[in-house]
């Protein structure tokens, strides 16, 4: 089993599987209160260094009011999975991104983002490594498998290999080349749900993303809810569990947790609000504007909700 | 096709956004998996859907599989990419279904792209000191590696058909015939056709090189060489797309994209 | 990257994931009605032969009218992924198995199966290859994820490794040896579930077992359900669909399909059934009874079903 | 411990299976996550619930996680495992879950035990032409590999307790000190206990050879190397475990195993 080909890209988080397994060993497995503010998980769990993933992606079921708070509170030098749109845009407008294994980040229908063009293009970013979408999703099932790679066929042929930490090898089983991602580990996974009891059991309707494997990859992990909801209503049904306690550190009570963004079921995306931000991304000096008028100048998740308004909210829910 | 199919139109009464969705739905066919990403893909899946494809299935690349596009979704997991589907599940769901063989039609984009059909989402420029930092792969880079038959929807200008890429973002043909085999891609895959704003290309079955298959209405085969910045292969017969349909356009712009948020 | 270790076992069915994807590519994606009795499922898509495999495991949501089936139309020679109770427990007891790969085939409380200890044991089983209970759910997941491997940290050091078909290598990125499970394709897979639309949309209620990776992991998919619903219910709820139709071949509907097992939420486990089973099973002749009464003189699950009995099924209910 | 708790039973008033599901039980502490696999350590597990372990977290290989076990369950898979649990998923994740070193004990169980906690659930003979053919590693092998610490529940004899097994099925410490890292075992996991009708024992933290702990009521150390084929190391100081008590008994019987299923 050759190693045919190594790609030249850092590994921005080593795939130590077996630190990762002491890590997990000492959470907590007691059913204990976990909730807390965006505030008070952020500053709690989040360092300054730390490599950070958000999940979804788009604008749909993204963990906006802990980024907010991210940015709020200024955690810099952050490593960061790139792969959304709103979330990560955030964190680039503000400078706190220093590294970044990318797949995507753009404003979708609305084209590129100026963020990260500024950001990369400046230099104020040190390091890019460029992965395709499923990679950056099968890199988080290896951690979650708790195993330090797994086998794909894509990024094969190409530059996005070429540049990236990949590896491919010959397969011992067909002879065949085959792509061998490394494990991600993040520091701190975020992740926007529809409900979850006070111990971290959440439930996500619809699509799940990659929200089980993204959880499950994380060595702390906060959770935003949409609604905290009792236990029982989690042992009711427990299929419809995504995410078990025992992999969350906090949770955070976020009704509109992803605005601007949607939650399928509850609300539509804030599409005059995302336009807002669009104008706004285009400049430093009013990207700038932005933030100080929707992050830095409120206290938190309730006074940004106030901000955006009762009756624009209510538009947004679904029948 | 239901109604008035065959009133065409003339160029006049339609855009090159309307133009492209038009094309890329015609080449939609029913009863098949297709792999659909933001954008010109997502209206002409729609568009497909209610005329001559009303079981295509549509599949998006965060979970929804066979939905019902009566709304058109705005990004690639939103809620109308689920709407009444046959099953809501997760990317690397999707992506291994893809990998499995079962998605057979799949839509990508990009800055540029190359006479073996490999597309450049990610710079431009050098990689370390990019002049243009793009998106990235996103899903590109799965769709042209997993899918059996890959559909390029692309603004046709000589700056966009490059002899070569500045980075190899999504795999077509690779370097040519059997590259993709050679690099452990699924044997049988690779890029189908292109389609743009001038013309519809194919690949030629030896040496996989791309092909002009068919002209957009009221454009010359010296029209498509004038924009393409490499010697393009003509087909020995090439076709001349009729215009969009009153029907289609009606059905575009009334409820397709009746908030006018693409066209 | 070294191959370190090569498992001594045969391969019983090669990981050949391109010709898998040749396959699933002709299958087809229309929605079409695939509804058919159990006779005309195992007629049309079992041949002699077939590596077979069966879900969940224990006697719990397991396919038994369509293994019933199998048996009473002697399909033989066959090789089947050996983890289950009473559905592998009637094949071997039918000698309709030429090979297997075994993780546990046993009676769980009852012990161990006397039907594989005489198949085995008379040399009439030609191939046994062991592996552990995960290890062959991880091989149908490397098989539905499309790729002919995947990397765990079982079986290491033991001789359920050494005799199996197992690798193990020096993983490219920490440098510690790691155990490859080649990919297992089945040519035909069985799954009862809770309910199902006509074109074999399928849902399944509580724990999930393995049939996502088994459903996605068979060249020829046969689903039995307690139910056959409207695909508008299936609809109503896509996140809840563990099998798209796409895989699916036939769909029977088979109430009380997993008797004398249970279905979670729906019947219990017929206690007195199975004990009748454990004690026909000792030995050859009386388990050639139980196999006449219960299977070749019945024309069909229905048939099975009035020979049970309605007040003994009623009895089995859930509140 | 709530109610009578210290009152102490003869070896008359309960049989070996109750003892040997109260040894186990008293292991399970609350608050900890324990893999539980089919018999004694579903009873074990149970009893512990509703004694000094309220919030154990029984983890079903199948799936059910945080069950509330008021039901005893029959198999691995049936409803009872995930009755009012936390989370039902499947055997991948709550595999995938000990392998990312998320549970910390592990139960186990297999006919023949070797005196580094190796076991064998596979053949007994030559295993191309078997004496016996056993049921396999099922989850043996896994559970053995994955969980933190695990405990081997298993009758004493000298056919069971044995120098060399005839097949390792799931691993124990190997050849020793070290083995279970050079084989790509995660480190730091290996044999806890192994409880017996006869005794408890552990392991020499250094030579990781088997050691008696504790002696089961009326049991002396030479009754258990009488029933051992190999050399067992003693503790220095062997502990003395008090009978099942009233309590635990009237438990088992009036509520765990209600129906006689095992006891």
């Amino acid at each position: 089993m050759q190693v045919i080909q190594s790609g030249v890209g850092e590994l921005i988080q080593t795939p130590d599987i077996n630190a990762f397994r002491e890590w997990n060993r000492e959470k907590p497995t007691a059913l204990i209160d976990k909730t807390m503010t965006e505030a008070q998980a952020i500053d709690r769990f989040v360092n300054d260094g730390d490599y950070i993933g958000t999940e979804l992606y788009g604008t749909v079921r993204c963990p906006m009011s802990l980024v907010y708070e991210i940015v709020r509170q200024g955690k810099k030098d952050l490593r960061i999975a790139g792969q959304g749109v709103l979330e990560l845009d955030m964190l680039l407008a503000a400078h706190l991104v220093k590294a970044l294994d990318i797949t995507y980040i753009g404003l979708e229908v609305y084209g590129v983002s100026n963020c990260l063009r500024r950001e990369v293009e400046s230099g104020r970013i040190e390091r890019v490594v460029d992965w395709s979408n499923a990679a950056i999703a099968w890199r988080f099932k290896a951690a979650a498998m708790g195993v330090p790679f797994i086998p794909v066929r894509s990024m094969l042929g190409t530059d996005t290999l070429k540049y990236s930490a990949a590896k491919v090898v010959e397969c011992p089983f067909t002879g065949e080349p085959i792509c061998l991602l490394p494990a991600l580990i993040l520091d701190v996974g975020l992740i926007h749900v529809h409900r979850a009891d006070q111990y971290g059991n959440a439930q996500i309707d619809g699509i799940s993303g990659f929200a089980a494997e993204l959880a499950r990859a994380s060595k702390r992990l906060l959770i935003s809810a949409e609604e905290i909801v009792d236990t029982e209503t989690i042992r009711s049904q427990p299929d419809r569990t995504t995410i078990p306690y025992y992999l969350v550190d906090a949770v955070v009570e976020a009704p509109f947790g992803s605005h601007p963004g949607e939650m399928c079921y509850a609300y539509m995306r804030d599409e005059a609000h995302i336009r807002e931000w669009v104008e706004a991304s285009k400049k430093e000096r009013s990207t700038r504007e932005y933030l100080d008028k929707y992050i830095y100048s409120v206290a938190d998740h309730h006074s940004y909700l106030e901000l955006v308004g009762q009756d624009r909210l209510e538009e947004l829910r679904r029948e | 096709m239901k109604g008035n199919a065959h009133s065409y139109n003339s160029a006049a009464e339609y855009n090159p956004t309307e133009l492209l969705i038009c094309t890329a739905s015609r080449l939609m066919q029913d009863n098949t998996t297709a792999f659909i990403g933001t954008g010109i893909p997502m209206l002409a899946a729609s568009l497909a859907q209610r005329l001559h494809a009303p079981n295509l299935v549509a599949i998006f690349e965060f979970g929804g599989t066979g939905a019902i596009l009566d709304q058109l979704p705005m990004a690639v997991g939103e809620q109308n990419t689920f709407h009444r589907a046959l099953a809501a599940s997760g990317i690397c769901d999707i992506v291994e279904t893809a990998q499995r063989g079962f998605i057979e039609y799949g839509f990508l984009g990009g800055a540029q792209i190359d006479p073996y059909g490999n597309l450049n989402s990610t710079v431009i420029g050098d990689y370390n000191n990019p002049k243009v930092r793009l998106p990235g792969s996103g899903g590109g880079n799965d769709v042209g590696s997993h899918c059996w038959q890959t559909i390029a929807i692309i603004r046709h200008d000589k700056k966009r058909f490059v002899e070569r890429l500045d980075f190899v973002t999504t795999p077509g043909y690779l370097s040519g015939p059997g590259a993709r085999e050679r690099a452990g891609l699924p044997p049988g895959t690779g890029p189908f056709r292109v389609v743009t704003n001038l013309a519809v290309m194919g690949y030629h079955p030896i040496s996989k090189r791309m092909m002009l298959m068919a002209l957009q209405p009221g454009i010359t085969v010296e029209d498509v060489h004038s924009n393409t910045a490499f010697n393009l292969l003509v087909a020995d017969e090439v076709e001349h797309n009729p215009p969009p349909t009153t029907q289609e356009l009606k059905l575009l712009r009334e409820e397709v994209d009746r908030d006018k948020l693409y066209i």
